[in-house]
């Protein structure tokens, strides 16, 4: 197999232009790519269209700030289409003050719909949002008497994901609910960046426990901030 | 006369008595929550969490949190032997393939019909469904936990949801401090009531239509 | 976590009724649940429905049967539903005689039908088959001009999968190509019955590596044939 | 006069040279499978099989095949370090995905606007496509390798396709074993023959349009 190359998080954020549709992986901070996102705050790029699970954990009274909430401090996004943003209330000033455009999409929907984009379908029937707001403007199909929602493919420009471990080929091996949307962002970009705490050579990762095979990764980036603990 | 007093621990000491052992059990954030502390020792109730887990155990001791091992409201959790990890798409495909027994969740407002509004009181608070449209679309009983009275006294039971619905006609059971209700036939059929309060004073404080179950009786919580 | 029954062969044989519609994973036989199969030839249930990738190997001359073979030689399907009959001709013997219905779906399709089946999705867009054989009665949808056939979920009364390993929890883990369709008919059934080669107690299992979560599984039957090589 | 003969291992020779190292590539069953004999040793071509693995190797050495690793032929086969497994709904995502750069597969037919045939003979052969649909629908790059004409001495370039489609206007390059072709705006563009065959040869030759590439050339193989 094929070594990656390695690059440094400053490398891999300038991958990462205006207007870009970024993938990131976390579930409110757990899992996610934090040296990436660290040095994507500070090279500043604007105008991006987000696709994460969540605007993450933004509580400046607390003191606590996860995932990618430092990039929505910094009004990086132009638009987010997560499931939830309860617990970053910025994005919902922003989202109020007209500043960013807020697409709120069921958590499972937001699974299929990224996997979908990489696994190469158009879309997928889900029950999920019938009779909800969520419905408005989509095809509903009815099958066997049962409704549901066609939802569509959602591809991006470039995914960030946080793994635990990576052989050099790309492989990588998530570590407990920091998996997540990772393994799926993963799928659903042109370039994929993976941020890993551990980097093992080609051969030492058993094939039967690979949660994302190689093919799926472009970069590694040795993660800085998630060290074992 | 009977004063209304938000009792939280009777709504989770009932709903943790629906489980006989071996069912799971999706727990939402909040309320729900509290179920795990009132179900027995005795009995193996399988705890899923949306964000990647089955087997979820209790909160970890002081100092041994692990960053990588959370639940759904990003608190440090364990895992119990015999539990897995997973992807959210599978995650939600275990959920929406009702492969999940039962899911707990809050309440802004559930009617008659079953129709569930937690999620969104527009122009105030919009913090996204989450994995709640899911959950309650996907999950073979839902149960809505939630007092029965806002702080303003209004009853959260309605006969029609007003806020934006998480789902539609989903709802099976409701539990709420006064009694266990469930949603049948476009009524809200009251199982049990739970002292102080009497089927009186419930059809009274409940802006929905109550029919008494033909069992209908006092809970012993 | 509660234990699952550890049920024989002849037991898990039982299960299966005459009419039902059954999930077999394996690949040509590899990974094949060949205990279970092998019961039930013995115990001769027809009128079945098979969703299986393909009818295995029967290669008379050749002496070589594998995976689902013995049941198409013993004519216990009244219709399959495969992507491939090719290494079997008895099946399409049966097929040219009107003796058995075959239904052949393209494997990445029968793949994503299984998974909807299993995860509550309705169905899914893909766009194999497009323009082919495949699309005849399907309902076509046109996505940013891209043509996509709907294809709906196909599940089933029992799935009859091979694992290398268990806990008595009914966690699953696959080996190498074994893999194949195991996980996918594992979830789209109400009864899931897993052979397994070796059965460990409850927390022998690493929760990272576990490929198909223990709520999928209904019994676990010790394999006969299967044992580590 | 030119007399053709079948030359399987030219055709693998040439669709070899393809690769510059780092592709993935999927080989269909039979012809296309040789084309891995081909590939120089110091290029490392990521080889993916639908049953479930990237990373194929060649076959194990007699008395090491395991009965749990197979291709999607049914063969012993060995897995590179640095490969994966995966179940059959990844690999087809995979496929389907675009992460696939090629797919070498068989022919019955291919016609000149890009369609191929080569999992039915309605009435007489009926195996069903196993994966083909999928390869062809969804890889990035489609080669047909095929021998140029039949026993009979037909062509098995086609104008059009009489066969059902395994699928339509996917094919991008066909390789035979007289020259290399790209399908382009309805016809074979020859991008090169292989000797000791000739362009006019090959145009006599074959049942469809046949136009010559502003730098066809032959090949040396």
């Amino acid at each position: 197999m094929t070594e990656k190359r390695v690059i440094s998080a400053a490398e891999a954020a300038k991958l990462v232009k205006e207007g870009m549709t970024v993938h990131v992986g976390g579930f409110l901070g757990c899992g996610s790519p934090d040296s990436v996102i660290a040095a994507l705050a500070e090279q500043g790029t604007t105008n991006l269209v987000l696709v994460c699970n969540d605007t993450a954990v933004l509580d400046q009274k607390g003191g606590r700030i996860s995932g990618v909430a430092p990039l929505v401090a910094n009004r990086q996004f132009r638009k987010v289409i997560v499931s939830h943003i309860g617990t970053n209330p910025e994005t919902q000033r922003q989202m109020n003050a007209g500043e960013t455009e807020v697409e709120l999409v069921p958590q499972g929907t937001l699974a299929e719909r990224v996997r979908a984009a990489g696994f190469g379908l158009g879309g997928i029937l889900t029950p999920t949002g019938v009779g909800t707001e969520v419905e408005q403007g989509k095809q509903k199909i009815s099958l066997s008497g049962k409704d549901y929602l066609l939802e569509t493919a959602l591809s991006g420009d470039v995914a960030l994901v946080k793994a635990k471990k990576a052989d050099k080929a790309g492989n990588l091996v998530y570590s407990m609910t920091a998996r997540n949307f990772n393994p799926l962002m993963a799928t659903a970009c042109p370039v994929v960046i993976a941020e890993v705490e551990e980097l093992v050579e080609i051969g030492g990762l058993d094939p039967d426990e690979v949660h994302t095979p190689s093919i799926f990764v472009t970069y590694l980036v040795q993660s800085e901030s998630g060290r074992p603990s | 006369m009977i004063e209304y007093h938000e009792n939280k621990e009777i709504i989770a000491r009932r709903i943790a008595r629906f489980f006989h052992g071996g069912e799971v059990v999706n727990l939402g954030i909040g309320l729900p929550t509290l179920v795990a502390n009132f179900i027995p020792k005795d009995k193996t109730v399988i705890l899923q969490s949306e964000n990647g887990l089955i087997g979820l155990g209790p909160a970890p001791e002081p100092g041994k949190a692990h960053k990588d091992l959370t639940n759904a409201g990003f608190m440090p959790v364990t895992i119990l032997p015999g539990g897995a990890f997973f992807d959210s798409a599978t995650s939600f495909g275990i959920i929406r393939g009702g492969h999940v027994d039962y899911t707990v969740l809050g309440v802004l407002e559930v009617d008659q019909e079953g129709n569930l509004a937690n999620y969104k009181i527009p122009g105030r608070m919009v913090p996204g469904m989450g994995g709640a449209m899911d959950l309650v679309a996907g999950s073979r009983i839902v149960i809505a936990a939630t007092t029965h009275c806002e702080k303003s006294g209004a009853s959260k039971l309605k006969r029609r949801c007003t806020l934006p619905l998480t789902a539609a006609k989903e709802v099976d059971i409701v539990v709420t401090d006064v009694g266990y209700f469930k949603v049948e036939g476009g009524v809200f059929v009251l199982k049990e009531w739970f002292e102080p309060y009497t089927p009186e004073w419930i059809k009274e404080h409940t802006d929905a239509d109550i029919v008494l179950a033909p069992d209908c009786r006092k809970a012993e919580l």
